[in-house]
């Protein structure tokens, strides 16, 4: 008699602490962080998430690369504020909450139409194709001022038709839990997605799309029903920030925000569905937060994108799951000093990279308002030798240790990984 | 309120296209903090903060937030309509909603005359001269110049180059009937790599004169290609002095770019002072002039006040005569709309006279004509809702 | 006729510009599969490096060694960072080019400033090459160089004379463009080194153990389209305006041109830049809008539509965005691109 | 409809079926007819056409000119997704799976659109039973049960031909195909994968292309011989054999030492 | 000509090969046989320099161990890869083309030579590789190789999906390589084939050489045939 392994429960133990931490995190964060502008960008956050996996669909789950995500989240936004607007002079009768589902069926709406032609390829040609629609759809957006409302955009006020047990919308933090709802039952129909016949359809379609022809499949049809919904979701999260932002402008069909969402959907990690869950948040960190702290805040996210795509090509969801591997057989032990050693320099050489970078910027671009500028509670002054030859001491030494770590951890890590393989053969021998 | 410390968050793109524009405008605020800390009429002591807002309505309205959080009154902002648009209506509703927080929104260079007509604000104040105004300048000299026969339109197709073209056939019908507009054209924003096309069509429809409310690299690879295409009409544009734009402009186009605005390049007296020392400084050039115009207003009506309350000091501002580097000038009640002189300058080769020569170029702009106030003054439709 | 004379020699050449600055990513493309979204990137390094050594040492020396400095860039940066994403698949590989993009425009704005710099092309190539002049008598003439301004005016008043003067710096960059082609070409069929990449791409082993080098000459050809990126960035940078904004601007029209030329094919990317550039040329010249259309049919749509901004957008408001139309049309309707031989 | 009467009983028939590359003609009008529940091996020289008849009939081309029946209905010119819909399935020369999935997310896959599950979005892979279980037995059958959770690029050669054909027959099609299944292998796996192949498809009919005589008189109960394109013989596997003009266009002396050899 | 001594080879941190010895004179067959997996492909991929590996490789008394598939092909050694690698998208005249070294000059084998081989191959010259039929693939394989003008060639599994009329030219071609006094390294899975033209054969398992002998001691030795090679 051969054991069923087929026995998955959609709500095991483990899986129902996680969407519960899941749950209780988006619960408590706005606790914890309570400015104005930590409100709105948790907000963005949960939009974020719910954009980023929606495009993960395409891209991880079904090796569609797309340049255009941005028109259905846009077109969903744009729908969305009109709707709002239509519901403030009573002319629609829903309440404010059901707005992001309006959003949704517009991305979907749009996602029929523009699918219908996108996914007739595959591969290069669809990823250009949706170049070329984005790049179509941003220019209409100019220039059809009527839907898009030019340059101004199209605004509207949230607080609109009868407060709901008080509700009005008024306050971020009550939009705030409307996304967090959204964006849990979102997350959780997108996770349940990849659980259906579809999903792993469409998973065999980016592995080997000629074969599914030969199991019955149209990977035409797959592609475009897999994109459909994913123009729904892309839809809601733009419905979503249509209501954050009470207003709606060209940018959000732009190329920056479809670059945007292929960028940190990999960063995060597109193989792993929670991996564009970090990648949306890291979105928001990165461009709401991380240009107020430095100016050179292009060049370290230029950086960034080149050196995890080159040493870690599977993303920051890789990386953990990769230690979970390793925890999971006890290998962690061994390699919790290297990973001190390992964070310890890499922090020194950073500290040293990043001081040059940031006086290299001071010179250009606050020079005129003082040679000195503080980093990292240290004064360094752009116009004295020694704050550069500490910053190129503090650099080198940094480049040396950190060499030194990385091959001790590479020495360890292989070893760790030894011996999980020899663990499995032991197992598998069993 | 004396000593107070007022901080004014300032929401511009610091990288990106408008990167440029935004540092210039960045350090210009800076430095006239410093003038205006030394003295001003309220004793008050201005902080700005910059937020790189990467010309995104979305990212500023993060920025607001941001600055809110920071206890921030005062904002200010002024590239791109849309992003105007958004912070108008953003601090609209957070007034509302936060009585006893309220803010103001000092408008330093966002033209788009809807926003002292149709959708005009109490908070909103805007120091720059609204598209209309310059037009109404503009037309003023060019309806005297009988070589205007046949004027060509060429502008950016999204709102302000829209607003260029449709307000100028307006005037101009009033002002010179006889003058033919042979031909418009809207192009994408920063999307023509090559205007040699635009020029043919223009020197084949004749025209002798061509308005464009182009920026940037639109205006200068235009003026470019009207160079090497042969074609000897004038040009009468917004932007020209603008970072970046005269270095592209270069020796070309001598005599024949008029640029409108509430300032030039050789105003003299503390004016040519201050732009001589920011020059040295930041080794740019100053031009953003209405940063002036905003210490001036905001001290002036603090001491009026006798608060930096932004409930107050909103009173106050309306209405509100000060003189300014370019004469004397009114916040004017009904649309928060600053009167204001406004003079026409040509491009043209810097000399003894007029010896201020931006980014090096050996070139200038010299005045050819100052409008006062009620010349370039237009009417407003704007229905002000005041608080309370 | 002067006007179309000049108009087709303006799309002419605007199309061999964009030639000139597809024809690396092109080669790029062909060869190695990598969409390089830092071509742009090398269009601009080529500019600013152009403008330091012209400083330095002149436009005409400039014109070579820039392109040689960008195209040893290029190869130092395939040399250590695409090579290592290889393996990895195209996506990783167009990722890593999207960084390097980023930190490009960074270090030229921390380099040379972030406004644009006077990059102007040698006295030579200042002024026309050639004036048309069209006599409303005499018909039209051409005279090399600027023509007299005697020769422009008519002491007619009856007699219209107009004069279109060619820019040298138009010619030339045709010129430039005319070479590159037949340098590429004969790089793509003289050589084996076009097939030892694109069996490289599927089969490095196999191509490694029959005696090729393989890694060495990924690394020249990337240096190759990088080096004719900078080429073309010091010609772009002279005739137009050279600002970190000059990469931005270009940056997709040229994989316009390469998709709808068909992937990898040279031959295709320059029909399709020159359809493309006589297209836009012309389009600019065309008021009509569908509102003029259904007029002329005799239709009187009412009032309503003359404010519908669909109706009444005309020809040349969409012109720049023309390319955009035709390559989504072309990868619908003929998805191998003009003249490609295969998809993706 | 009246054609299909006269066509019954046969599960396959193709005739007077043409396919030209360019100007090269691959399929010179190849006939035949192979009744359901029958094995049928083609042999023939390399570059004779058997694997472009394979992707003739499941689809993979259309053809020139010519029919193709399966059960009597027309199939050519249909996309392979409707002509595996209607009862047949392939198999690849080279293994042609799905790389980054597990051996079992493979084989479900396989079993998906054949138990009505189509593009289905509402159900949870997890609860449908009788996917699953017919992917475990499949899984079993093959005795891949160990590699259970392997991803299909880690299994080695062996282990994918034999998801190969476990892919081709999980959608339960009556009439299978299979290119050269036995490539590549050793004698005693080939042994051994002959019996799988045999198991696997009782009841069902075959086609396989194969050059390995061994697997080819071990497995069919009638050899078609492809020859430029056209079939030279469709008999018994003796008759075949017999045949002069096999000998000589095909087999050569090895057959007669294999023979010798024990086969 | 080439000698192989204590050769240790390793995919990541899996050990393959531990200690083959062998050596191939000028002019030998020398097939190497061996069930899946045992490890005959690997020493293919070693002694071109395509696997990471320890212990000695001479080659002409050279030692060419650690150096790049491409320096070793220029001293003279020719492989054919067991799954085929043909470059799909290039035309058959085109992979011939590649298999050349330089210009071609001072080469024993032309165009001519292999077109002359498999005429087979002369008819589908110009066309896209990929489509092949799997039989002419491997024809192509074959002749790619020898295009390079190599000394010793290692081909592995030639005669994978060949009709039996075409394995057996094959053998007879390499019959007639020997005799122009190239070696031949060949990895066979038919005894047959590889048991009638070899001078010698190997056997192996696990990772080394288990049986070394003529072909005529293979055929007697019951053992090592239950053992290492059938069932
Ligand atoms: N798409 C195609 N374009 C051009 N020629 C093709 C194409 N597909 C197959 N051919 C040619 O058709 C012929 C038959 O090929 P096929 O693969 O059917 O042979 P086969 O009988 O399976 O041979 P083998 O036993 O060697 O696998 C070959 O000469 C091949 O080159
Ligand atoms: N790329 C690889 N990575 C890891 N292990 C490998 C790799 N290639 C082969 N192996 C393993 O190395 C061992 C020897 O493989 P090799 O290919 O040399 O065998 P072979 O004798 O040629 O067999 P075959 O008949 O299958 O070709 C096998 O156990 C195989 O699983
Ligand atoms: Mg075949
Ligand atoms: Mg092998």
């Amino acid at each position: 008699m051969h054991k069923t392994h087929y026995s998955f429960k959609p709500w095991n133990v483990g899986r129902l602490v996680v969407w519960g931490l899941f749950a209780l995190v988006m619960a408590v964060a706005p606790l914890l962080f309570t400015s104005n502008l930590s409100a709105t960008m948790l907000s963005q956050m949960g939009i974020a998430i719910i954009a980023c996996l929606s495009y993960n669909m395409l891209l991880g789950q079904g090796g569609m690369l797309s340049f255009g995500h941005a028109v259905y989240t846009g077109l969903g936004s744009y729908v969305a504020i009109h709707a709002l607007n239509m519901l403030t002079k009573g002319q629609l009768p829903i309440p404010v909450s059901l707005l992001p589902i309006v959003g949704g069926i517009a991305g979907m709406f749009f996602a029929v139409l523009f699918g219908f032609v996108t996914t007739k390829k595959a591969g290069t040609p669809f990823a250009m194709i949706t170049l070329g629609m984005a790049e179509l759809v941003f220019a209409m957006s100019l220039m059809f001022s009527g839907f898009f409302g030019g340059e101004a955009g199209v605004s509207g006020d949230r607080v609109a038709g009868k407060p709901f047990f008080g509700i009005t919308y008024g306050p971020q933090i009550q939009v705030y839990y409307l996304i967090a709802v959204y964006t849990f039952v979102c997350v959780a129909a997108m996770f349940a997605f990849t659980r259906t016949p579809l999903g792993r359809m469409l998973n065999a379609v980016r592995d080997n799309a000629e074969r599914v022809e030969f199991i019955g499949y149209s990977t035409r049809r797959v592609r475009y029903i897999a994109f459909i919904i994913a123009g729904f979701f892309a839809g809601i999260a733009g419905g979503l920030g249509a209501l954050n932002f009470e207003i709606v402008t060209a940018e959000v069909v732009g190329a920056g925000r479809s670059g945007g969402y292929l960028l940190f959907t990999f960063l995060g990690g597109a193989t792993f569905f929670f991996g564009p869950i970090i990648g949306g948040i890291l979105m928001v960190l990165a461009f709401v937060l991380l240009s107020e702290f430095t100016k050179a805040w292009l060049l370290y996210l230029g950086l960034v994108f080149l050196f995890m795509v080159m040493y870690a090509p599977g993303g920051i969801a890789s990386l953990i799951m990769m230690n979970l591997r390793v925890a999971a057989f006890g290998q962690l032990r061994r390699l919790w000093t290297s990973y001190l050693a390992l964070g310890g320099t890499a922090l020194v050489l950073l500290a040293g990279a990043a001081a040059m970078v940031e006086m290299v910027y001071h010179l250009q671009l606050g020079a005129a308002m003082g040679s000195e500028l503080h980093f990292l509670g240290a004064t360094l002054d752009v116009a004295s030798v020694d704050s550069w030859f500490g910053c190129i001491f503090v650099l080198l030494t940094g480049i040396g240790l950190f060499e030194v770590a990385r091959r001790s951890f590479m020495h360890d890590w292989g070893e760790a990984q030894v011996a999980i393989e020899k663990e499995i053969k032991r197992r598998e021998a069993a | 309120q004396k000593g107070e410390t007022v901080k004014i968050a300032w929401i511009d793109p610091l990288s990106g296209l408008m990167g440029p524009v935004g540092n210039n405008q960045v350090k210009s605020f800076q430095f006239f903090a410093e003038k205006f800390n030394q003295s001003n009429p309220a004793g008050v002591k201005f902080e700005v903060i910059p937020f790189d807002n990467k010309l995104s309505p979305a990212e500023s309205l993060n920025a607001l937030k941001a600055a809110l959080d920071q206890g921030v009154r005062y904002i200010t902002q002024g590239n791109g309509s849309s992003v105007a648009a958004a912070l108008i209506d953003a601090i609209d509703k957070h007034n509302a909603r936060n009585p006893g927080k309220e803010v103001i929104y000092l408008n330093h260079s966002a033209v788009d005359p809807d926003f002292t007509n149709s959708k005009c604000n109490y908070w909103h104040f805007r120091f720059d001269a609204d598209t209309s105004m310059k037009l109404e300048a503009l037309t003023t000299y060019m309806k005297d110049q009988p070589d205007i026969k046949k004027v060509y339109l060429l502008n950016q197709n999204y709102s302000h180059g829209q607003q260029v073209a449709k307000f100028s056939k307006e005037i101009m019908a009033r002002k010179r009937p006889d003058v033919q507009f042979v031909g418009e054209d809207l192009h994408p924003l920063a999307q023509v790599r090559d205007f040699a096309p635009y020029i043919a069509k223009i020197k084949a429809s004749g025209a002798d004169t061509v308005i464009t409310g182009n920026w940037g690299s639109d205006l200068a690879l235009l003026i470019k290609a009207a160079n090497e295409g042969g074609y000897n009409g004038k040009f009468y544009t917004y932007y020209a002095g603008v970072t970046g734009t005269p270095t592209a402009l270069g020796q070309g186009g001598a005599g024949r770019v008029y640029q409108v605005a509430y300032n030039h390049y050789n105003m003299g007296g503390q004016m040519g002072k201050w732009m001589t020392e920011f020059n040295t400084k930041f080794k740019d050039d100053f031009y953003t002039g209405s940063v002036i115009h905003i210490y001036s207003a905001l001290s002036e009506a603090m001491a009026k006040a006798k608060s930096t309350d932004p409930v107050k000091v909103a009173a106050a501002m309306e209405g509100l005569k000060f003189k300014s580097f370019n004469g004397d000038v009114e916040m004017r009640k009904s649309d928060h709309q600053l009167q204001q002189p406004l003079y026409l300058s040509v491009w043209q080769k810097a000399d003894t006279k007029y010896p201020y020569s931006p980014e090096n170029t050996g070139m200038t702009l010299a005045p050819v004509q100052t409008f006062e106030s009620y010349v370039s003054s237009t009417p407003t439709s704007c229905q002000m809702k005041r608080p309370g | 006729m002067e006007f179309f004379t000049i108009s087709m020699l303006n799309g002419l050449s605007y199309g061999l510009l964009l030639f000139l600055l597809s024809s690396g990513l092109t080669l790029i493309f062909s060869m190695m599969g990598v969409l390089n979204f830092a071509h742009a990137s090398f269009y601009m390094l080529g500019a600013y490096a152009g403008y330091t050594v012209s400083q330095l040492v002149g436009f005409w020396p400039a014109l070579v060694l820039a392109p040689i400095v960008v195209g040893v860039l290029g190869s130092l940066f395939e040399r250590l960072c695409l090579r290592k994403v290889h393996k990895y698949g195209h996506v990783p590989e167009l990722l890593v080019t999207f960084g390097l993009s980023f930190v490009v425009l960074e270090i030229v704005q921390l380099v040379w400033g972030r406004t644009a710099v006077p990059f102007t092309p040698p006295p030579v190539l200042q002024g026309p090459a050639f004036t048309l002049v069209q006599h409303s008598v005499d018909g039209l003439g051409v005279v090399w160089g600027a023509a007299p301004a005697a020769m422009c005016q008519a002491a007619d008043a009856a007699v219209r004379v107009v004069c279109s003067p060619f820019p040298a710096t138009r010619g030339f960059m045709m010129l430039v463009a005319v070479f590159m082609l037949v340098a590429v070409w004969l790089l793509l069929t003289r050589t084996r080194i076009g097939l030892v990449i694109q069996a490289a791409l599927t089969h490095p082993e196999a191509v490694e153990s029959l005696g090729h080098n393989v890694p060495r000459v990924f690394m020249l050809v990337f240096g190759a389209g990088a080096a004719l990126a900078g080429l073309a960035g010091v010609i772009g940078g002279s005739t137009f305006v050279t600002e970190p904004a000059m990469a931005a601007t270009v940056g997709s029209i040229i994989f316009v041109v390469v998709v709808v030329g068909g992937m990898g094919s040279l031959s295709g990317a320059f029909l399709a830049s020159i359809l493309i550039g006589v297209i836009q040329t012309f389009a600019v010249a065309m008021d009509g809008s569908l509102l003029g259309l259904l007029r002329s049919m005799g239709m009187e749509p009412g009032p309503a539509a003359s404010s519908n901004s669909l109706l009444t957008l005309t020809v040349s408001q969409v012109a720049p965005i023309l390319p955009y139309l035709f390559l989504v049309l072309i990868l619908i309707f003929r998805p191998k691109g003009l003249l490609g031989s295969r998809e993706g | 409809m009246s054609e299909s009467s006269s066509t019954q009983g046969y599960a396959l028939e193709l005739v007077d079926l043409r396919k030209s590359f360019g100007k090269t003609e691959i399929i010179r009008g190849a006939e035949l007819k192979v009744a359901a529940g029958e094995r049928v091996a083609i042999i023939g020289p390399n570059g004779a056409g058997k694997s472009t008849l394979f992707n003739l009939i499941s689809g993979r081309f259309g053809p020139t000119s010519g029919e193709i029946r399966l059960h009597g209905q027309r199939i050519d010119g249909l996309a392979p997704y409707e002509i595996n819909r209607r009862g047949l399935s392939r198999s690849f020369q080279v293994s042609n799976l799905f790389t980054r999935l597990s051996v079992f997310e493979n084989l479900r896959c396989g079993v998906l659109w054949s138990l009505g599950y189509r593009y289905a979005f509402w159900k949870f892979l997890a609860d449908l039973k009788d996917a699953n279980d017919r992917a475990e037995q499949l899984m079993h059958m093959l005795k891949l049960d160990k590699r259970r959770d392997t991803l299909a690029m880690n299994l080695t050669y062996a282990e994918q031909r034999a998801l190969e054909i476990g892919l081709t027959i999980a959608g339960g099609s009556s009439v299978v195909l299979l290119d050269e299944p036995t490539a590549g292998m050793s004698k005693s796996e080939t042994t051994r994968f002959i019996q799988l192949i045999r198991d696997v498809t009782v009841g069902k009919t075959l086609l396989t292309v194969e050059h390995d005589m061994g697997v080819v008189f071990g497995l069919a109960d009638k050899i078609a011989v492809l020859v430029y394109g056209e079939v030279l013989a469709f008999d018994t596997p003796d008759a075949v054999r017999a045949n002069p003009r096999v000998q000589e266009a095909y087999l050569g002396s090895v057959l007669a030492e294999q023979q010798a050899g024990g086969h | 000509m080439l000698k192989i001594d204590n050769l240790h080879a390793y995919y990541g941190k899996s050990h393959v090969l531990h200690g083959v010895n062998l050596d191939i004179g000028q002019g030998e067959i020398v097939a190497l046989l061996g069930r899946n997996g045992s490890g005959r492909s690997t020493t293919a991929k070693a002694i071109m320099g395509l696997v990471d590996c320890t212990g000695q490789i001479a080659w002409k008394g050279q030692d060419i161990l650690g150096r790049k598939a491409y320096e070793i092909a220029h001293l003279g050694i020719g492989y054919v890869p067991e799954n085929r690698d043909i470059f799909p998208t290039l035309t058959v005249h085109q992979n011939l083309m590649l298999g050349q070294k330089g210009k071609g000059q001072g080469s024993r084998w032309g165009f001519d030579d292999m077109y002359g081989m498999f005429p087979r191959l002369k008819e589908r010259q110009h066309t896209e590789a990929g489509v092949l039929s799997g039989g002419e693939q491997q024809m192509l394989t074959l002749c790619r190789a020898l295009m390079g003008d190599p000394d010793l060639i290692i081909i592995d599994e030639p005669t994978e999906g060949l009709a039996p009329k075409i394995v057996e030219l094959v053998g007879e071609y390499l019959k007639a390589l020997k005799a122009r006094g190239i070696s031949v390294l060949l990895i066979e899975q038919k005894l047959t084939i590889a048991m009638s033209i070899s001078d010698r054969a190997l056997v192996m398992g696990h990772g080394s050489i288990v049986f070394q002998g003529t072909p005529e001691a293979l055929r007697a030795d019951a053992y090592v045939r239950k053992e290492w090679l059938e069932v």
